[in-house]
């Protein structure tokens, strides 16, 4: 390794919340070298972003404190220097990019306007900034650049957006790029487009990249060494393969282990009863045609899983066979009845049957209820336990079922963590001993190692009680865990259809077989065999 | 199994302190709780306990000078233009102000939340229907109402309450639907679709419950409006009339002593600037203690502390 | 935009429909004009022929059907008290409110936005607390106490201004010095709720990854985001002020809509009244529409 | 913008405060309480419109001399005689120009008083001819016949009510008046200020004021800063509380009296003991100088003293609530239900304090055992309550109400506020109708013994109301100028008697 260009040194962050001082980083030390790429692999709590914000100066004192610590910068601590100094130096010097770039550009302002700024604020003229943007963009593969400029962000894709931060980060040539998670809203396409941008644009500068994620494949695909973080600690250190291989912490063997799409690949059961089945279904918003003749159909016992990009109209599906949205054509059967059609009473009663579990269980639970009142909530819709002695005896018994605690029942949703969440939706779903959920991506949002703890859940609800799935999803690797069928959807379209096993190992359409050689393997030696065949082909 | 009381026990410890000691850590939070605690008092009990005092005139002992005990511990804050303690009647006015502060706020609220659900729940044509209603009061002036209710109605303290309470209701409604545009489309009101709750249900279980500490910060700083909206209508003459005492009232009526007697309208001016003061602190302090999202703040101060 | 305008225009024409009937029949509730406009010992037979010569002995619907085939003919009237065309009067009036609603919202807005946004840049500090509390302290006083004292100070102790009237830019002081404080503080306090937490957004950790300074910072990136809020607001004030300031009008003898509508409501001159009601209306409704189009201009994402 | 303008004239103007209006030394300000609706010389008698423009623009053909004791003198009519069966003879003064130019005679006399009594303009000047009818002969130039019917003996009087036009003016309210004083309107904007500019060609002496501009400030304390400011010289009815410079601020009776209407035909004040109680419960004189001002007269007769026929002997009921219980004990043990609710009915800004007035009453009249409360009321409900057809109600209505009458003669309110006939009146009494009657119809001395006669009975005999005050007016006249505010202040704000120091 090269003289390290910035160091952390035994940097300690407290922060003072409602529930008492928390730990966020302790004694962690890092460094990077020009040219290289260090990776920070950790899930969502584990502190891996505190100290790239301390770099930044972005943490909020309060209610954040650094309590000890070092961050060397061309030779000077950047934690002493003044904030005039340190204001200089960043974006100029060491620029970073953030996930999630629409919430991260600013909505009201052009992208033009907020690419240039990052060269005036730094007393660079105007026109020179207007001249390297426009370089920049075209460089990282915006179409028409110059009306580009003077759009607004929530004019662009999310991999569009990722991109101009991206071209933004990189005006004035900084010595390092900081990239919190860049990847983690796209889709497995883009996020491909957007790392191999990110390598190419390293190569040319060679700027030192700090890539925080907390995606094994992420790492596999791009970084030299990785740091492991578990609970504000480094708990193992060194490059991606050795790491890999021979991880000798517990955690990480465990976070190893958790990535899906490595098990087994179930076999369909042909002789189960249908329960739903969906006949040419077309949906249309103004020009945009959200489905499109889509028709499928799913037996007891079974699931389906629906798998397609951001905008392909998996979601539209669900909405439209939950009723949400009405269909502009085409049935939807359930148990031989077109739910499409059916009166108000009917269908109340067909809701009981079909329950659904939403992608971030954050903002489908209402956070003004407690456990008791969000599982029980059910009940009182649909006039079942009538005796309320016993519902909370109930309440409890579906929370040992999702392996939450009784202790839990009067909690309130922003007590628990994210998996934990999920748990309570999935309790609130079986409240009503359903015979089919819709998952539209229910655990997309969750951390690798609760994925894989909420998909054994939910396969073992399946084996028990009998229950139907239709499973919606963009990670390739869960469907391939979970699903008997699956169906690839694009622009509205099937486009494939078919057992797992077939998809996965024949995939016959061109957009199966890009959508999975897009999907980044963990193991950086599969990872680098998939780029040579992509660079091949 | 596990044991339900030892769950309930559990709960607090979860959630932080509790509000009360919270509270106690802020200490003009707690001395705005401590003066509202007070003022609500009066208002319960002053009529009963002072209204006598306060009615007793002496024309020959009028506007008597405050901070002088000479006539009793009733004319600390002097007497007023009919010899009459401050004091007992800033103590007695406390009852009308807040009735009428309080009736209108509560009662705008409602109404004006009611409709401002509806408009963000329903339909397009029935939000249209509302909010122009709404620009109708809002381009309506308050004197009108004022007048046209005192005269047909007379100027008793429920009508009072209408008045003002008309001329408030736009405020809450755009408000409420401007939150309720948003909060629909929540994924836990669709969920909540999902499981077949009635529009009722998602109104008032799903719905009301997000908006409402908006509305409690709109309704906070209401009422000193309401308490200066009651006395401008005393100053024109269409307010409340004697012998019904308000502070505004007493405002609009010590306005012609500002020379002579300045204590006239200086205490009950000063009653309304700490009530509205006291509301204002205590609502900006329940923003953050009911936010997890900013208890910290109120919070950092105790870590440093201990 | 174009045709935002136009659905808007035809909406707020049905409620300024809707309005004037309301103020119509409502107004002639209040009484008997003829009994105030004559004295009091004046005959029954001279208050007849008063309502006779102003066509208030009609059947109510039928003054209502003349009303307005008037107002079609863009004839608002004759104010009853004054003899003169309702719709003159009530113009009159607004040159002098419209500016002053205009300068005091605009004064409200420039130093509101400025200290709130201070403010709330470092929560709870020295500047912060300072900034509420005189806010507040200014938003609860009454207004005509304030305007009194005022004239005490200003213009009898300390000779600076005048005490009231009209005339020179002078005499505009006062009136808007007591005008402004209470949107001010309202606003303020508005304007500090609605930076906390723009000055929390994202995009603003993003612009401190740039090394964007703190005033523009605050200035360019958050405080057009932070402004949606607080327009509403500012349009509830500004819409209070067109609505006529009155006692500030009262006080400082103001030639404004305020107290023109005051006296016109007091006298029964419905003419008046309703005229100034109307042309209220407009003004308020255009500046709805102002305000939409000012959403839009800050907000691009809600310009389609 | 607009913002700069007014921080550049701040800054010009700060090193040299002038009053708003640069003006020569014998310019006056004159700031008034509320603003004229119109400047219309028939509406002259409404007190804010006579204070500009009676006298001062518009002249009339008597006047009555409040500050000495002339009585009734000439104006446009140098003399006047009773021709006998209702006629009387004016003799016009010659040389007398109106504003415009136009030489005054007699046919203007006629067409002001056909434009009082056409039903194209609601003059209100009508009202004092309202059962009598008048026929206007034009004898020649300056001679004038009028006839009466019924004959009325004060039609001289009445003379000094109507203001004179010339025959031009049309039948409806004018925006620019045209009259024979010696002032003429140069400016009027409407809601700011009017200005009057001493005429030229003037018939009589020339006034010392050279120029009067007239602004409206409803707030008494703002009027007599402005004075004390230098931004006016005149501020007519500022209120006890801002008149604290005995240097400026001047009292003066105003003409005004106020009291309780008592309804005679209404229980339980149908019996003459209840009314006695409401007059001795009340404490009169702890009123002046408190809530009243200084200076304030306790009334015994609906007019004020400078009034004909007023009866010096009276004198107010002595306050005795002993005495007033024991008449309510009297009265009650005779079946007369004193718990029968007496509602006071105030109107709101009616005079200054009325509000303190009204609730002292009241609990003055609670001390001695009335079940009384107190109702304020806007003016257009008062409006209601004070005449008649009066509303039903449990128990009775005082109604607090005040009275003006600066016209040296009580005809103009005996009828209303006494007769069975008049339309505020709460007393249903022959002997008062007659006395009126006979006293309407009088002339001289025997007129004045009639008044004095019914103020008497009405006040000592029947106790027909609770009469209180002849109320103080009070006037800051800035040191400059030489004018001393009189009974007829009220009314009229003649510019020609305003001198310089």
């Amino acid at each position: 390794m090269s003289e390290p260009l910035l160091t952390v040194r035994n940097l300690s962050v407290d922060f003072h919340t409602a529930r008492g001082t928390v730990n966020a980083v302790k004694n962690v030390s890092w460094s990077v070298g020009r040219g290289e790429t260090l990776a920070i692999l950790g899930e969502s709590g584990s502190g891996k972003s505190v100290s790239a914000n301390a770099v930044m100066n972005l943490l909020d004192i309060p209610p954040a404190e650094i309590v000890s610590g070092e961050i060397f910068y061309e030779g000077e601590d950047l934690l002493k220097v003044s904030y005039e100094k340190h204001r200089a130096l960043n974006g100029k010097k060491i620029a970073m990019i953030f996930q999630d770039p629409l919430g991260h550009l600013n909505p009201v302002y052009t992208v033009g306007w907020q690419i240039i700024e990052m060269m005036t604020a730094h007393g660079r003229p105007a026109d020179m900034a207007r001249a390297r943007a426009m370089e920049l963009i075209i460089r990282v593969g915006i179409p028409e650049p110059e009306q580009a400029m003077h759009k607004y962000p929530h004019q662009f894709s999310g991999g569009q957006r990722q991109r101009l931060m991206i071209a933004m980060a990189l005006m004035l040539k900084p010595d390092i790029l900081i990239a919190d998670e860049p990847t983690t809203a796209l889709d497995v396409t883009i996020q491909a487009e957007v790392l191999a941008l990110l390598k190419e644009l390293q190569a040319e500068t060679g700027m030192a990249l700090v890539l925080i994620t907390h995606d094994l494949g992420v790492v596999a695909e791009i970084a030299d060494r990785v740091v492991v973080m578990n609970k504000g600690e480094i708990v193992e250190e060194g490059s991606v393969r050795d790491v890999y291989h021979n991880a000798k912490h517990p955690y990480t063997r465990k976070l190893i282990d958790a990535a899906p799409g490595k098990g087994e690949i179930r076999l369909l059961d042909q002789a189960a009863p249908l329960l739903l089945e969906a006949k040419k279904l077309c949906k249309t918003y103004g020009n945009f045609a959200a489905l499109q003749d889509v028709s499928l159909t799913l037996a007891r016992g079974q699931s389906l899983a629906v798998v397609g990009e951001s905008g392909s109209g998996k979601s539209t599906l669900a909405r439209t066979l939950l009723c949400l949205e009405e269909a502009d054509s085409g049935e939807a059967l359930w148990k031989g009845r077109d739910l499409i059609s059916m009166g108000r009473s009917e269908l109340l009663g067909v809701r009981r049957q079909i329950q659904m579990v939403f992608q971030d269980p954050t903002q489908s639970l209402n956070p003004r209820m407690s456990v008791y009142q969000l599982i029980a909530e059910g009940w009182d819709i649909h006039k079942l336990m009538p005796d309320r002695s016993k519902r909370r005896a109930r309440v409890i018994e579906l929370l040992e079922q999702v392996g939450l605690d009784a202790e839990h029942v009067d909690r309130y949703p922003h007590q628990f963590s994210g998996g934990q969440r999920q748990r309570i939706a999935i309790a609130r779903a079986l409240a009503l001993e359903p015979e089919l959920i819709i998952c539209d991506e229910a655990v997309s949002a969750l951390d690798v190692s609760i994925q894989a703890q909420v998909i054994a859940l939910l396969d073992d609800l399946r084996q028990r009680l009998g229950i139907s799935f239709l499973f919606i999803a963009h990670d390739l690797g869960v469907v391939r865990d979970f699903a008997d069928t699956v169906i690839v959807m694009k622009s509205g379209e099937i486009v494939e259809r078919g057992p797992t096993a077939q998809i996965f190992d024949a995939p016959q359409h061109p957009y199966t077989q890009r959508l999975l050689a897009a999907n980044l393997d963990p193991d950086p030696d599969v990872q680098a065999q998939r780029r040579a065949a992509l660079i091949h082909a | 199994m596990a044991d339900l009381s030892l769950a309930k026990s559990a709960a607090p410890n979860v959630r932080g302190p509790s509000l009360l000691s919270m509270l106690w850590r802020d200490k003009l939070a707690f001395t705005s709780a401590v003066v509202l605690l007070i003022i609500v008092l009066f208002a319960l009990l002053g009529p009963t306990l002072l209204g006598e005092l306060a009615g007793d005139q002496n024309l020959r002992g009028r506007n008597f000078p405050p901070f002088s005990f000479d006539r009793g511990w009733a004319f600390v804050l002097g007497g007023d233009s009919l010899g009459r303690p401050m004091l007992a009647r800033l103590v007695v006015a406390a009852h009308s102000t807040m009735m009428i502060a309080a009736g209108t706020v509560l009662s705008a609220l409602v109404v004006g939340a009611g409709l401002g659900l509806v408009a963000g729940y329903m339909g397009k044509n029935t939000s249209q229907v509302i909010m122009r209603l709404a620009d109708v009061i809002m381009s309506f002036p308050s004197l009108l109402i004022a007048v046209v209710v005192l005269y047909v109605l007379g100027p008793s303290i429920p009508n009072m309450i209408l008045v003002l309470a008309i001329t408030r209701i736009p405020i809450y409604l755009r408000t409420t639907r401007a939150e309720v545009l948003e909060v629909r489309e929540r994924m836990f009101v669709q969920a909540a679709t999902v499981m077949g709750a009635s529009h009722a249900r998602i109104i008032l279980r799903h719905i009301l419950p997000v908006v409402a500490p908006t509305l409690v910060t709109i309704a906070t700083l209401d009422f000193a409006f309401v308490m200066l909206a009651e006395s401008s209508l005393s100053f024109l003459g269409i307010g409340v009339q004697p012998p019904d005492i308000t502070w505004g009232l007493m405002v609009a009526q010590g306005r012609p002593y500002l020379n002579t007697a300045w204590w006239l309208a200086f205490w009950p001016g000063l009653m309304i600037v700490i009530t509205a003061l006291s509301l204002n602190l205590l609502s900006n302090w329940m923003r953050i203690a009911l936010d997890p999202a900013q208890r910290w703040r109120l919070e950092a101060r105790k870590t440093k502390n201990v | 935009m174009t045709k935002m305008i136009g659905q808007r225009a035809i909406a707020s024409l049905l409620s300024l429909l809707g309005l004037m009937i309301l103020v119509f029949f409502l107004s002639r509730l209040t009484g008997d004009p003829a009994v105030l406009f004559l004295p009091i010992d004046a005959t029954e037979a001279m208050k007849q022929q008063f309502r006779t010569l102003h066509g208030l002995d009609l059947p109510l619907i039928e003054q209502f059907a003349r009303y307005v085939w008037d107002l079609l003919h863009l004839d608002f009237g004759e104010s009853l008290r004054k003899a003169r065309p309702a719709i003159d009067v009530v113009l009159e009036a607004y040159a002098w409110t419209l500016p002053l609603a205009l300068i005091t919202m605009g004064l409200v807005v420039t130093s509101a936005i400025i200290l709130g946004s201070l403010a709330a840049f470092k929560v709870g500090g020295f500047f912060d607390r300072l900034v509420s509390i005189i806010s507040l302290i200014g938003a609860s006083a009454p207004d005509f106490w304030i305007a009194i004292v005022a004239i005490v100070v200003f213009s009898i102790g300390l000779g600076w201004v005048p005490t009231s009237g009209v005339g020179t830019p002078l005499h505009w002081v006062l009136p808007i010095a007591v005008l402004f404080i209470r949107p001010f503080g309202l606003v303020v306090q508005v304007v500090r709720g609605s930076m906390i937490s723009a000055l929390g957004a994202p995009y603003v950790k993003t612009a401190r990854a740039k090394g964007v300074k703190n005033l523009p910072l605050i200035f360019v990136h958050t405080l057009r985001n932070g402004m949606l809020p607080v327009i509403t607001v500012i349009g509830d004030q500004a819409a209070a002020l067109l609505n006529g300031a009155v006692i500030v009008e009262t006080i400082f003898g103001f030639p404004g809509v305020g107290k023109l509508m005051i006296d016109s409501i007091l006298q029964r001159d419905f003419n008046v009244v309703l005229a100034a009601i109307m042309v209220t209306a407009v003004a308020i409704f255009i500046m709805n529409i102002l305000i939409d189009v000012a959403y839009g201009l800050l907000d691009p994402r809600i310009r389609n | 913008m607009l913002l700069k303008p007014i921080l550049i004239g701040a800054l010009l103007a700060s090193t040299t405060i002038a009053p708003a209006l640069a003006q020569a030394d014998t310019d006056i300000t004159v700031v008034l309480s509320e603003e004229l609706d119109l400047v219309e010389p028939c509406m002259a008698t409404r007190s804010n419109i006579g204070r500009v423009v009676l006298q001062n623009i518009s002249e009339t053909l008597t006047e009555l001399d409040v500050r000495g004791d002339k009585g009734l003198t000439s104006r446009l009519a140098e003399s006047w005689e009773d021709k006998g069966d209702g006629v009387w003879q004016f003799k016009l003064r010659p040389d007398v120009k109106f504003s415009d130019g136009t030489a005054f005679d007699a046919a203007d006399v006629k067409h002001s008083f056909d434009r009082v009594f056409s039903d194209q303009i609601t003059c209100e000047s009508k009202r004092y001819f309202a059962d009598t009818a008048l026929t206007f002969t034009v004898v020649d130039d300056l001679t004038i016949d009028i006839k009466a019917e019924p004959a009325q003996p004060v039609l001289p009087l009445l003379m000094s009510l109507v203001t004179i036009v010339p025959s031009e003016t049309p039948m409806e309210f004018v925006r620019d008046p045209i009259g024979t004083g010696p002032y003429k309107l140069t400016e009027w904007t409407a809601g700011q200020q009017i200005v009057l500019e001493r005429r030229d060609d003037y018939w009589g002496e020339a006034p010392a004021v050279t120029k009067a501009t007239y602004v409206f400030r409803s707030e008494p304390a703002v009027r007599a800063a402005m004075v004390e400011a230098g931004e006016a010289d005149i501020a007519p009815q500022i209120t006890a509380e801002v008149a604290n410079n005995p240097a400026t601020d001047f009292s003066y009776l105003n003409s005004e009296t106020v009291y309780l209407r008592v309804d005679n035909q209404d229980a339980p004040t149908t019996d003459i003991r209840v009314r006695k109680a409401l007059n001795a419960a009340i404490d009169r004189e702890a009123f002046i100088g408190t809530v009243l001002p200084e200076g304030t007269e306790l009334a015994v007769a609906m007019v004020p003293p400078t009034t004909l026929g007023w009866n010096p002997d009276l004198s107010p009921p002595a306050y005795d609530p002993d005495q007033a219980k024991k008449w309510l004990e009297e009265a009650k043990a005779d079946g007369v239900d004193t718990s029968l609710p007496i509602e006071i009915i105030a109107r709101t800004e009616n005079f200054p304090n009325v509000t303190e007035v009204a609730e002292a009453l009241t609990d003055m009249l609670k001390d001695v055992g009335f079940n009384a409360s107190l109702r304020m009321v806007e003016v257009a409900e008062h409006e209601q309550y004070y005449s008649k057809p009066y509303p039903e109600s449990t128990g009775t209505r005082l109604v607090l109400a005040q009275h003006d009458n600066s016209r040296g003669d009580p005809v103009f309110s005996m009828f209303f506020k006494y007769a069975s006939e008049g339309t505020q009146s709460g007393v249903n009494d022959p002997k008062v109708d007659d006395l009126i009657a006979r006293a309407s119809a009088a002339t001289g001395d025997e007129r004045a013994a009639l008044w004095s006669e019914l103020f008497a009975y009405v006040h000592d005999e029947i106790v027909a109301d609770v009469l209180l005050f002849h109320m103080v007016g009070l006037s800051r006249v800035s040191e400059r100028l030489d004018f001393t505010p009189t009974i007829a202040t009220n009314q009229q704000l003649q510019l020609s008697e305003i001198g310089f120091k």
